[in-house]
């Protein structure tokens, strides 16, 4: 039984990994992986889905940009949610095992990515050996043993990991619960101040403003909202079109001919 | 922009191949060449394709390892730029054309699209979608596993469209974009969408459930109803303020989670918040 | 007591076709037409109102301009109304009338025009014989011909179509009526894409779109949608003002004096 | 621009009798003039009075007989202009004032004052007041009789202190206006106005009603609350962007009304809508 | 006990005049005075409020610009609260009250001010004469008379017109009284007219209108009508900075360097 | 604009004196100085601590005495400046430094000054605090007694570190910000804010409640349910442009007050308006 629950969830977490990378499917979103992960562990999917979106809020908003990569919610998601549907535990529970699983797991992908460069000489070797074979076997193996160490990661997890997590989970008092509740519901403030970091810029402060009050007043959801972002992100797209235009034109006549204004027209 | 391009069948069967490998650009990361090392496995067959000559396959190949990196969504663009420089310098008499031309378009597209990739895919596209997801696993509906399909079209539509004109349109359009600012204008027309969804989602996501209430000469006064009479999803604002803040004076990401965690817990133990 | 609604119908028809061209007071609004129709059919005027505003909003947004007309609403409107008031019928059927006879009715007015066309030359030499009177003469006939065959249409189709509509309308099974009710609703859909057709510019997009979520999202009625309508319009004309101003001080420093920025300052 | 204007007597008389007559300028409409012949009817009496001479007066009913196309409700600025330069033409000294000028200021505003008004007038004004006229007859209110009083002062106004405006003060101030772009800048915060108005329209006066549901799991399955969930009036949208499409690719509004109605009765033969 | 209480309403006076001037406190706003002065007379402060709300609603939006004064809304205040305290009256009457009052009261700091005025020579005398001693004794002397006028005007009010007050309170009709109460609901409209005749400026009407679109639709509260006011203005402050930013180029490139530009970039 | 500024002790503790002093500057006013008189004994100390010499004590403070009027809230910057050129003027040798200069900077700042603070001050802070202290005044609620201290904030802010930069960085940043325009922009932004927040009070606190009814065809009419179905909060608009308009054709205000009254009580004896 455990083993078998090890298995699927190392399967889970491989195909969860996998669509972080291919093709920048992340937005294929993790439920799916989660409505899978109930299906092979026997359990239901719309409770996943539940557990699956606590855990997703908590998550919200955190994006790796360049280098920097605070979490590694595919992990801690998988784990998270697995956990807390084997031992048929409350979506709080989810949250508080996901959160220190995914910043624990950015050490696994580092070390990836570490052997990964070490390798890059290989390839270079490979490629003045004019070896075609050598160099897509590596790429092969490298993608061979991303996918297995994150198999192994989550497999080992479960086996190991179960019994102690559901000895640990059922001496969590009631009042650590609603802390972790409450902790869970504050956390997606971090995302969405990263994502704030990542593109602010003092003159997208009133848009700031506007998306706060209109959700805040008007309890508008969420598609709705992004409409009206839409909205504010057109209208400062063609003023700054016209006003762009005038700048060029200005340039323009200084210089060369005028047929550049009408790129845009139509 | 005519969309009337015609392609050769070589022309197509190799598009449609450059198109999926690019599929794997985000794999196989390293450290000191990011993506260099799926490019060149993903452009493998095309410069198999592009240079009978072996030499000059090979020398492509050593040269396209280099350093690369944009969000992997908006590669085609300079994928399809790419080959048909590759194209020019395999039909072009043996040194005449500098290759030092096409490392110059990777390095300078790269950047600039990463830009606008990222803040659309990353900050706008992936927080609405992932927003309606939530609003709809949260309930257990089902129909949240039909969503990628919508979620996948500006991916798709990006990669295909990107590669076919930057195949055949060359970098003239591009570059004049960038010239023009229109890619500037479009990056901070995505941020302001991003900004404002934020915005929104602070107000409806992040849930600082106040519970303390006293007496005061017999009436009954209850802190949450307080505060939203101020102003509704005051804490929510001000707990991401605090976080921006401390993020923006450079402190870990990691840290600030801490805090926050830590914050929660403090705040229901000290009978102010609860559930 | 056929005759005498034919005859009135005849009459609110003229009525309605005099307004469609005089002083343009079209926004006159067929609804006066459809009141004074009751009031003489002896039917009651608020039961007129109801089954008007359901044809009027199947042909909301249809204008004519320039050459095009695709449908003369105000003939569909009159005889519609009309069918549905003599024979007691819900506003569904009226529609269902007004539709096709707006459509055909268009070709009578192209004869009519095809007619005064010819007439031009007939003024021209009127003016050339010098003759006033022959010219007013032709003006009003026109204008009466214009009348009475409106009038004639109306009065026509009631004396003679009544039987035929009567039986018409009562093989109507009831799914048709429902598909019908259906088609109607959908029927503003042609009218917004008109106008939408004839006023748009991509840049007009962001306020498209932000009048659609008003309406959809804060269930605002017409009233408040028009005037943020208006609030979008002036912020635009008067950034538009301002970047106007540069482009013009721009060329005027180039060349004269700077006195044109303050046309509008006050 | 001021608004003391003095007027004689005869002036006044000659400005109110323009007033009325030009309400007839929609009538007898040709292929070929198109307001031309009505234009010549309403300056009858004003020609009239200007020409003393008989010879002037003819010629001037011959050269105004051509063609002439404008928003009726912006005639009046023309025809304040064109009579004003009649009259210099009569106060001239035979031959020394050219009448073609009459013609090309008639030819040179009627274009931009029907932009103005055919988007003022059909595409916001009128489709505001019809709106709000449909919600109260949709009830049965006879108070809807009493709107159009307020619909139509702008179409007075527009009337009046046009043709009072360009009599008096000439075509100066519009011609700087057009120059200025100032008359662009007002067609296009009336069209803003129209196309958010539109855009309203559509939500509250198109509908799909969607009836279709069904069991999945034992749960009832209501498509239309689904699609309220993604988008509220999701369907009237897409018909009507569907419905611009196909006029945008010139397919005649009557094949699109047909292909509405047809497309109205399979939906709700197929179970999908209803009432 | 008329005395007392005279001589407290003297005193929440004084206060309340003294606030008035003293660092433009003035936002530190009549409530807190309202407070003092039922507490002071044995009244229930929340009454005093309720009270004071009506009153400050008749004042909303007065304000002194420069020279003009057009409401002594701190005495008028004051008394009319206080009248309506000790004579357990509704708010109405404090509105009758203090409308009239308010206006009456500009007398008073007309005449301080012509005193004032008529002291500046003695001033200028105590500098030339290089007396500090003098110059600070007038300083001080001139805020005492200022206080002291307020407080006798309170005190004798109270103390002489209570008697009279009550009568005429009393033999107020009831029509008079809804009369009264409409009135002091329209009054706001005199301080937001006033408001807008000093901000006006016709590119402001579109925002005008959303505030008031916003609250008329929306029924949103103050708060969030200046959020979203707040919005409109840091949107076209963003944008004025951009169009600003063109011209400054335009003249700088005629001129000088370029460095002025980034004066708010960040 | 650097916020490390270093002040020595005797700096620290003028700049302390003139923060408080300051507050008086409303007192005492006169027609023919406004805030001249308080000028003087304002900033006393400080001219007693600057100017060791007697004579030139004597003589700024005559020299002080002169028509000053602005914004109290803003007064910090133009003394800071002011005490920084008069620490010049007593450093120059005798004649050299041309005290103009102080008088010439006064009266240049106090005017925008006014114009910015009476706009953000009285337009726009004091309106929105006002608004929501008489929202929670209404209900009798105490926590009113609190809204002074965030109301407060941006007056001590602005007089505080307004004297502060002042006295250190010198004319030239506020002379810079007037020239580019800033000061301008930013008088335009608060009075957006401020016309839209009177927008919005017109709806939500000017009271205008009609009681009007009757039968009609046995069907009752109810005069305010009309007027909202066109337009809600309708009569208060009205009545407040009619306000509008008569103070800009430059009624007193005190007469449109009374009108006002009168009107109240003429449409409540009419039967119109009740309560
Ligand atoms: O920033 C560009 C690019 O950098 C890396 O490749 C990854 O973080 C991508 O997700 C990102 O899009
Ligand atoms: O387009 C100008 C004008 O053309 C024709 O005369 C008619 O269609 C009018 O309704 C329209 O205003
Ligand atoms: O206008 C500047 C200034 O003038 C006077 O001093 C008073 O009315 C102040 O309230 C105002 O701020």
């Amino acid at each position: 039984m455990i083993l078998y629950q090890a298995f699927v969830v190392g399967l889970a977490m491989a195909f969860g990994k996998w669509i972080n990378a291919y093709g920048s499917f992340a937005q294929l979103m993790p439920f799916i992986t989660y409505i899978l992960l109930a299906i092979l562990l026997g359990k239901n999917p719309a409770q996943a889905l539940i557990i699956g979106a606590a855990v997703e809020l908590a998550f919200y908003g955190v994006m790796q940009i360049g280098a920097v990569l605070p979490q590694d919610t595919a992990v801690g998601g998988v784990l998270g949610v697995a956990f807390a549907l084997i031992l048929n535990q409350k979506p709080a529970v989810a949250v508080a095992l996901a959160v220190p699983i995914s910043m624990l797991a950015v050490i696994v992908w580092n070390l990836l990515k570490f052997w990964f460069t070490a390798n890059v000489e290989v390839f270079e070797k490979y490629i003045a050996e004019r070896n075609s074979h050598k160099f897509n076997r590596l790429w092969w193996i490298q993608i061979g043993v991303y996918e297995l160490a994150y198999f192994l990661l989550a497999f080992l997890a479960i086996l190991l990991g179960t019994a102690g997590i559901k000895a640990f989970v059922n001496s969590i008092p009631a009042q650590f619960l609603t802390g972790l509740t409450v902790a869970a519901g504050m956390l997606p403030a971090v995302g969405m101040a990263m994502l704030l970091k990542y593109v602010w810029n003092i003159a997208f402060l009133p848009f700031f403003i506007a998306g706060f009050a209109l959700a805040a007043y008007l309890q508008l959801p969420i598609m709705a909202i992004s409409i009206f972002g839409i909205v504010f992100g057109l209208i400062m797209f063609f003023i700054d079109r016209d006003i762009n235009n005038i700048k060029t034109d200005k340039k323009v006549s200084n210089s060369k001919s005028n047929d550049e204004g009408d790129f845009f027209d139509d | 922009m005519t969309n009337k391009i015609k392609f050769t069948d070589r022309e197509k069967k190799l598009t449609r191949r450059l198109f999926w490998r690019n599929m794997f650009l985000g794999f196989n990361m390293s450290y000191t060449r990011q993506q260099g090392v799926a490019w060149d496995w993903v452009h493998q067959p095309v410069y198999r394709d592009i240079y009978k000559d072996d030499d000059q396959y090979w020398e492509a190949m050593q040269r396209n390892l280099e350093f690369f990196n944009t969000t992997p969504n908006m590669v085609g663009t300079v994928s399809g730029l790419a080959v048909s420089m590759e194209e020019e310098n395999a039909k072009a008499p043996k040194g005449t054309f500098d290759t030092a031309g096409i490392s110059g378009m990777k390095i300078g597209l790269m950047g600039p699209l990463a830009g606008i990739g990222d803040t659309f895919f990353s900050g706008v596209w992936g927080l609405i979608i992932m927003g309606i997801a939530i609003s709809f696993a949260k309930q257990g509906n089902l129909v949240v596993a039909a969503l990628p399909l919508i979620a996948l079209i500006p991916n798709i539509l990006i990669r295909w469209y990107g590669q076919k004109y930057g195949y055949k349109l060359g970098s003239q359009y591009i570059q004049k974009a960038v010239e023009d600012g229109v890619m500037t204008m479009f990056t901070k027309a995505s941020s302001i969408v991003g900004v404002t969804v934020v915005g929104g989602m602070i107000a409806t996501l992040v849930k600082v459930p106040v519970v303390f209430k006293t007496k005061i000469n017999g009436t009954v006064f209850e802190l949450q109803k307080v505060l939203d009479q101020i102003l509704p999803a005051m804490l929510p604002l001000i707990v991401t303020i605090i976080c921006f803040w401390l993020l923006r004076k450079n402190v870990s990401p990691v840290k600030v989670l801490i805090g926050v965690v830590i914050a929660g817990f403090l705040l229901t133990f000290l009978g102010i918040t609860g559930a």
